[in-house]
């Protein structure tokens, strides 16, 4: 049964050497640990899977951006995000993602260096566990430590770092066992279980190693932004907007209370929000989610080597390797748990694909209405808040990486709550400008 | 409407399709192997595995995790392993160890086994029908009056009740 | 062959007694076969689940109705529908549904019969199969004698039956086999599997038993729609629309296709169609059908009775019965079954809830344009189409029974759909009437 398998394997390795030496390179973590760091070496790998998995364009490296492969461009996929997300930086450069020995090079290229980026990007693109210490101060604080990173700009901050993640990010040293190491996550996470009254939580001693196993992962994969910081307000802290709860609208609500935007819209004017990677939030509201079925149960599964079983360390797309990653709970057919699968994948993609293309109707409608309007007329304002609302909406299902596998019906309902949004943005701007209307919008509390 | 592909209204009185690996592994490897297989055979406990003692699967710790499940659920009073994965029948019995103990031992030596261990038709045939053979009376009432004789498959909603 | 002479010697073993008398009467049955007797008495209990099961408020008989009970209003519960549907019988009276034993009752003495109503309902009310044979002429042929009740009004049709549903119509008396009986049913599959590239379908020779224990309930629990048929166009032939798929914009793209039309909308003008029970169809698109799990096995699990099994003939709501209905296969905590199923219910409630609203607006945008048009126009015509397909579309979730948790993403799909279409709706009438728009919406094809 379930609850058997997801507890086997149980058995803590036996190191093969002591671990000494530089703990932020993973290589010396390998010569105690050779399986695990083999597995972790397979992350340069690249095979695709229908929705996802990892694929590479071969580049001519230059000197400003010396990547051999590039993963694909999603606004060639798909020019409709390019509107989208128009004046956004995201509009400039945006790929699929992939393995995970490629996430600092793929940050520090990435177009969208072309606006100026902040040191806090770089928590959960490297191995920063050692970076937060040293700038922490006298008792290595790792919070100080990101906040004074979060202070720099990305290229002073990169000077500070090396590696992209690596086992001291996930493992304590001393005792292998699983910690979370980003400070946002920590505080994210306290703030969400505080909401849900239960005061000081720290994940680190409070969390049951079921829920580690997905917490270290949903320190990255997880969404967040940007606020204000440090004296002058030039330091932009990372946070992760969870403290009316995981779900996309609670998110969002929260973000409207607050005022926040991540950009303005360069076609409609709108304050707009960018959801990123929620695969985290999402999984929360799925059945696997519910059934205790960890990250780590699907994306490393267990792989006997030998005699001892081991956790697979090349994190990939668990449908290249469905035997291990499905099939010890599910006991059908290889090809019928990768069919199930792409049948829910396929159905988001489709509703995703409605509700993009009506959303580029609102914007198309919005940019006629202030032509028409000749300014910023009550409707149009109106229809800018529908519009910033559907964006973040759809944008936390687009962004999200499962294709909605993680939590299908999920998916489906906040799409069906981005279309509301869109059809109230739609009514409001049938009625002529300035006439009153009967619609759930109201320009209060709308940020500018 | 869609089948399971896992088979579940497999025709328990079709014909038996021999198991796949039996086509190729006597002619490709049995020469090769066997002498390993037997060597496994023995190193597991040969002898044992022609005895009812469910630790004869233990021999192997790739059947640990049924073992654990086993002891546990109310068939471990009247059901040893071979109670549910052997032929009924003298012959049928020892046909079906002699086939599994040299599948085993062979997989066990050469690794050629995949993970999770998943059960094949030939022996979920074999588990079937001994379901059918202590529960006789109930099969009675499942596959009653059933439309062209077709049973309905214990598995399908009991396949944990071993383990 | 053996297994024939085999499963004659099981039937003598478990009948007690031989079947003989009216076959049409489930006492008879019930002498042979008193266990599976008693279960289908159960028919008769009402018991509440949270967003199902059957409820009963006391009523006093009068003469036109001698119900001494009838099941919760729906109109009552949510006043929309009287808008959604205005101008139909449903509009009238609209009722939870509740157990087997009060169908015939229940079509009978409903308000909807203020109108006319045909024959052909008595299908799936009644014990049918007697009544079918002996008006079918001298073979007995089935299809012909429904066609003829299908010619008679519902009172005339009325007089040949007597019972709700009996173990005839699910039971060929020789074989106790499973047989399905309606002959809508069995042609709309066969046009069905037709289109799948398997002509000549005959269900009682050609389905597995797995699929048969979804049939027996298919044959009622499935969409429908009359058609005109006999040679002055009166009779009402019962159809299931099945031709381009189960999918519930598959079968509207079929009446699209035909022009067919239930009724006209009092509000708005726009040729409606009404989606009733789509069970069969909602569930075929969802993983448990997928992973072959039938109707039978959920609502008439398993029992255990004594030292045998048998079949329990209490047809209900599963979430009654986890035990049975669900912890085969799912060997966990029945609340938490229950919670489980509940979760995936109330997100589809709250979609629907969404969808509902939007309808509303929609039909009064419509209104307000006609008026204000004065008439007919353009973009009148257009966003009656719009509410025709969103309509129905919304309609197949909120008449489907299980409030979307035979298949959660699909009921979800179909509102997005819906959503879709209630946008082009909105869009069509924000702009001036007579003015050329951009959207989807064109008035060909349109029935009228
Ligand atoms: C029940 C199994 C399961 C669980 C649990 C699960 N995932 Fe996934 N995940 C999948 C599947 C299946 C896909 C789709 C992969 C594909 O399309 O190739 C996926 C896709 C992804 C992707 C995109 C990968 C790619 O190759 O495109 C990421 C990133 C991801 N998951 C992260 C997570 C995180 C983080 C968690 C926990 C918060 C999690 N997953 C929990 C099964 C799971
Ligand atoms: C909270 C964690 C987090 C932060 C902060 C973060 N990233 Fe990422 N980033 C991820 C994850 C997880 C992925 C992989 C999933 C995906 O691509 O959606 C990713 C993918 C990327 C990619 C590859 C895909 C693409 O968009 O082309 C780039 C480039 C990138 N991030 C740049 C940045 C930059 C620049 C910043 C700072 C503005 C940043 N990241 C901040 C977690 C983060
Ligand atoms: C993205 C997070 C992550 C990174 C990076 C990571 N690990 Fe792990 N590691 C895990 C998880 C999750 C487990 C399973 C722990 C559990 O279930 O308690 C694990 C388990 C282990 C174990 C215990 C034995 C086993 O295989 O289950 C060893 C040893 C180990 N990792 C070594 C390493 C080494 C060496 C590296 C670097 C090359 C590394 N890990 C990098 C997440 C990570
Ligand atoms: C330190 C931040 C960080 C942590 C921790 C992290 N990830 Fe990632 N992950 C990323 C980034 C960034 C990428 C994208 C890299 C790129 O595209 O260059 C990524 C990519 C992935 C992919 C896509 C791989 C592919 O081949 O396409 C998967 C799957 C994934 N992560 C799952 C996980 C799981 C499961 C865990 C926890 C065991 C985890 N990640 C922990 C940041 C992180
Ligand atoms: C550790 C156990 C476990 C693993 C690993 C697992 N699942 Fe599941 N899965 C479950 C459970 C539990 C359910 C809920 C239904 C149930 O109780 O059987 C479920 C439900 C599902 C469903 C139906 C729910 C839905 O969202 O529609 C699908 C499809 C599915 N799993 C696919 C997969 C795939 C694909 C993988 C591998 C990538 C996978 N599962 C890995 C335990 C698991
Ligand atoms: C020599 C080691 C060994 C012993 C002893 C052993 N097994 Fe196995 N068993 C294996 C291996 C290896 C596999 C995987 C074979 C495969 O998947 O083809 C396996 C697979 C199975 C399977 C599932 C695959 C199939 O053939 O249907 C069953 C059932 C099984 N064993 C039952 C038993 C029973 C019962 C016993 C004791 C009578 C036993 N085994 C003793 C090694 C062993
Ligand atoms: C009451 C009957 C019964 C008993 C006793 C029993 N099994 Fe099984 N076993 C089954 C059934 C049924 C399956 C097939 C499960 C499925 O279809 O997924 C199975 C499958 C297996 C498999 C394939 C992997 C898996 O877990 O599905 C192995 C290995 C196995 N059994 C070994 C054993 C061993 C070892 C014992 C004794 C300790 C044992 N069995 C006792 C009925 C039994
Ligand atoms: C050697 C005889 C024997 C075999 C073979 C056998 N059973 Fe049983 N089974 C029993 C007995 C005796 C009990 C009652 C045990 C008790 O209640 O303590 C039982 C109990 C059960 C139960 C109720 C308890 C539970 O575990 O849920 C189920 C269901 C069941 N068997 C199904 C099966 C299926 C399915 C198979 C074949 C895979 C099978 N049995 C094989 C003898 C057997
Ligand atoms: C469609 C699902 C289904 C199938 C197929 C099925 N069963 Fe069951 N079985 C059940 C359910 C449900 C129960 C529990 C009944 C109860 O507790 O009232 C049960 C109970 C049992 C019990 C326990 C009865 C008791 O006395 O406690 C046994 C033994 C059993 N089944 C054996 C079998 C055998 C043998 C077969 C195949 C011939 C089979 N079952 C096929 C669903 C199924
Ligand atoms: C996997 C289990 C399962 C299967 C298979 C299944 N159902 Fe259901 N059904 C349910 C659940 C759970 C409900 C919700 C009951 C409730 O809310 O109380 C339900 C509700 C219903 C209802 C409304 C009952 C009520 O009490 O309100 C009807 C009618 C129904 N199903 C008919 C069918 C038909 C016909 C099929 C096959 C085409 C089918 N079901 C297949 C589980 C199932
Ligand atoms: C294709 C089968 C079928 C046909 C034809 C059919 N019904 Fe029904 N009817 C059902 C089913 C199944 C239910 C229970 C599910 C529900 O209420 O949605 C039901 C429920 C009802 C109810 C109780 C719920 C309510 O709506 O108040 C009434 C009254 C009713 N039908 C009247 C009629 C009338 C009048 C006709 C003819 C115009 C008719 N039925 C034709 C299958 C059918
Ligand atoms: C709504 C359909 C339906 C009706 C009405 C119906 N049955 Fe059944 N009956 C079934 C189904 C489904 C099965 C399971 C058959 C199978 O799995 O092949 C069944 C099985 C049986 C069996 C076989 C033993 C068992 O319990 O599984 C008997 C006997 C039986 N029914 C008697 C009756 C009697 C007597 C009546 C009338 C009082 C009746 N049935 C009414 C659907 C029905
Ligand atoms: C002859 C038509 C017919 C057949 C065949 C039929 N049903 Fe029904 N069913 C109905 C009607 C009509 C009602 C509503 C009765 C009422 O409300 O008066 C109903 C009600 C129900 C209910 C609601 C019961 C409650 O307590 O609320 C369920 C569940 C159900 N059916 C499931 C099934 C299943 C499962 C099958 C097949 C085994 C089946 N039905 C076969 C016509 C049918
Ligand atoms: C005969 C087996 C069987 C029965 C009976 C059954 N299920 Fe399932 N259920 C499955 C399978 C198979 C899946 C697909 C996931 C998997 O493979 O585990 C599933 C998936 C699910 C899921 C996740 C899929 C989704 O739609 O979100 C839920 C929830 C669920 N079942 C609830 C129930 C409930 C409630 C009942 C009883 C009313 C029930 N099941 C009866 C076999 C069954
Ligand atoms: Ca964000
Ligand atoms: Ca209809």
């Amino acid at each position: 049964d379930i609850e058997r398998k997801r507890s086997e394997g149980r058995q803590t390795s036996v190191a093969l050497a002591r671990l000494e030496g530089d703990l932020d390179d993973p290589a010396v973590w390998g010569r105690a640990y050779p399986l695990e760091y083999q597995g972790y070496l397979g992350t340069v790998d690249h095979e695709r899977t229908r929705f996802g998995g990892s694929d590479a364009l071969p580049r001519t490296p230059t000197e400003a951006d010396p990547r051999t492969s590039v993963a694909a461009s999603k606004l060639e996929a798909d020019p409709r995000l390019i509107r989208m997300w128009a004046g956004y930086g995201f509009a400039i450069d945006h790929r699929e993602e992939r393995g995970h020995a490629y996430m600092l090079d793929d940050q520090t290229f990435t177009g969208r260096q072309q606006k100026p980026q902040p040191g806090a990007c770089l928590q959960c693109h490297a191995s920063i566990v050692s970076a937060n210490r040293a700038l922490g101060g006298d008792d290595a604080d790792e919070a100080a430590g990101a906040a004074r990173l979060a202070a720099m700009s990305f290229a002073e901050a990169r000077t500070h770092v090396d590696h992209a993640i690596g086992c001291i990010d996930c493992h304590d040293p001393e005792t292998l066992r699983l910690r979370v190491t980003r400070p946002a996550f920590i505080e994210g996470l306290a703030r969400l279980e505080a909401a849900r009254g239960r005061p000081d939580y720290d994940v680190n001693t409070m969390a049951s190693r079921g829920e580690m196993r997905s917490f270290v992962c949903a320190q990255c994969h997880s969404e967040y932004h940007f606020e204000a910081a440090g004296p002058d307000g030039s330091a932009s802290r990372l946070v992760h907007p969870w403290d009316g709860g995981l779900r996309a609208d609670e998110m969002l609500a929260q973000y409207d209370a607050k005022g926040f935007r991540d950009w303005v819209h360069a076609a409609t004017g709108a304050p707009m929000l960018k959801a990123q990677h929620p695969e985290f939030e999402l999984w929360s509201e799925g059945i696997h989610a519910r059934a205790g079925v960890a990250c780590v149960d699907c994306h490393m599964p267990y792989q006997r080597v030998g005699g001892t079983k081991i956790t697979d360390h090349h994190v990939r797309s668990p449908l290249l390797d469905t035997g291990r990653a499905c099939q010890v709970c599910h006991p059908i057919d290889a090809a019928e748990i990768v069919a199930r699968a792409e049948a829910i994948q396929a159905r988001t993609i489709a509703m995703q694909d409605t509700a993009m293309n009506r959303l580029m109707d609102l914007i198309d409608d919005i940019a006629r209405a202030t032509r028409a309007d000749g300014g910023e007329t009550e409707r149009v304002i109106a229809a800018r808040r529908a519009q910033r609302r559907a964006s973040f909406l759809i944008d936390f299902v687009a962004s999200e990486n499962s294709a909605g596998f993680h939590a299908p019906q999920e998916a489906a309902r906040v799409l069906v709550v981005a279309l509301d949004e869109i059809i109230a943005g739609t009514r409001v701007l049938g009625s002529a400008p300035g006439a009153s209307t009967s619609t759930r919008i109201t320009t209060s509390n709308a940020p500018q | 409407m869609t089948k399971s592909p896992s088979g579940p209204e497999d025709d328990l009185d079709g014909a038996q399709p021999i198991p796949p690996w039996l086509k190729w592994a006597p002619r490709l490897a049995l020469a090769l192997l066997v002498g390993a297989g037997l060597f496994t055979f023995q190193l597991a406990g040969g002898a044992s595995y022609l005895r009812e003692d469910p630790s004869a699967c233990m021999n192997c710790h790739i059947m640990r995790d049924q073992y654990a499940a086993w002891q546990k659920g109310p068939h471990a009073a009247v059901a040893t392993c071979n109670g549910c994965h052997t032929g009924d029948g003298f012959v049928a019995h020892y046909a079906t160890k002699a086939v599994n103990g040299f599948a085993h031992s062979f997989a066990f030596t050469t690794g050629r086994f995949r993970e999770p261990l998943q059960i094949h038709d030939f022996n979920r045939r074999i588990a079937e029908a001994n379901c059918r053979r202590c529960h006789a009376a109930l099969a009675d009432v499942v596959d009653g009056f059933a439309a062209h004789g077709e049973a309905g498959a214990c598995l399908r909603c009991h396949a944990d009740v071993g383990h």
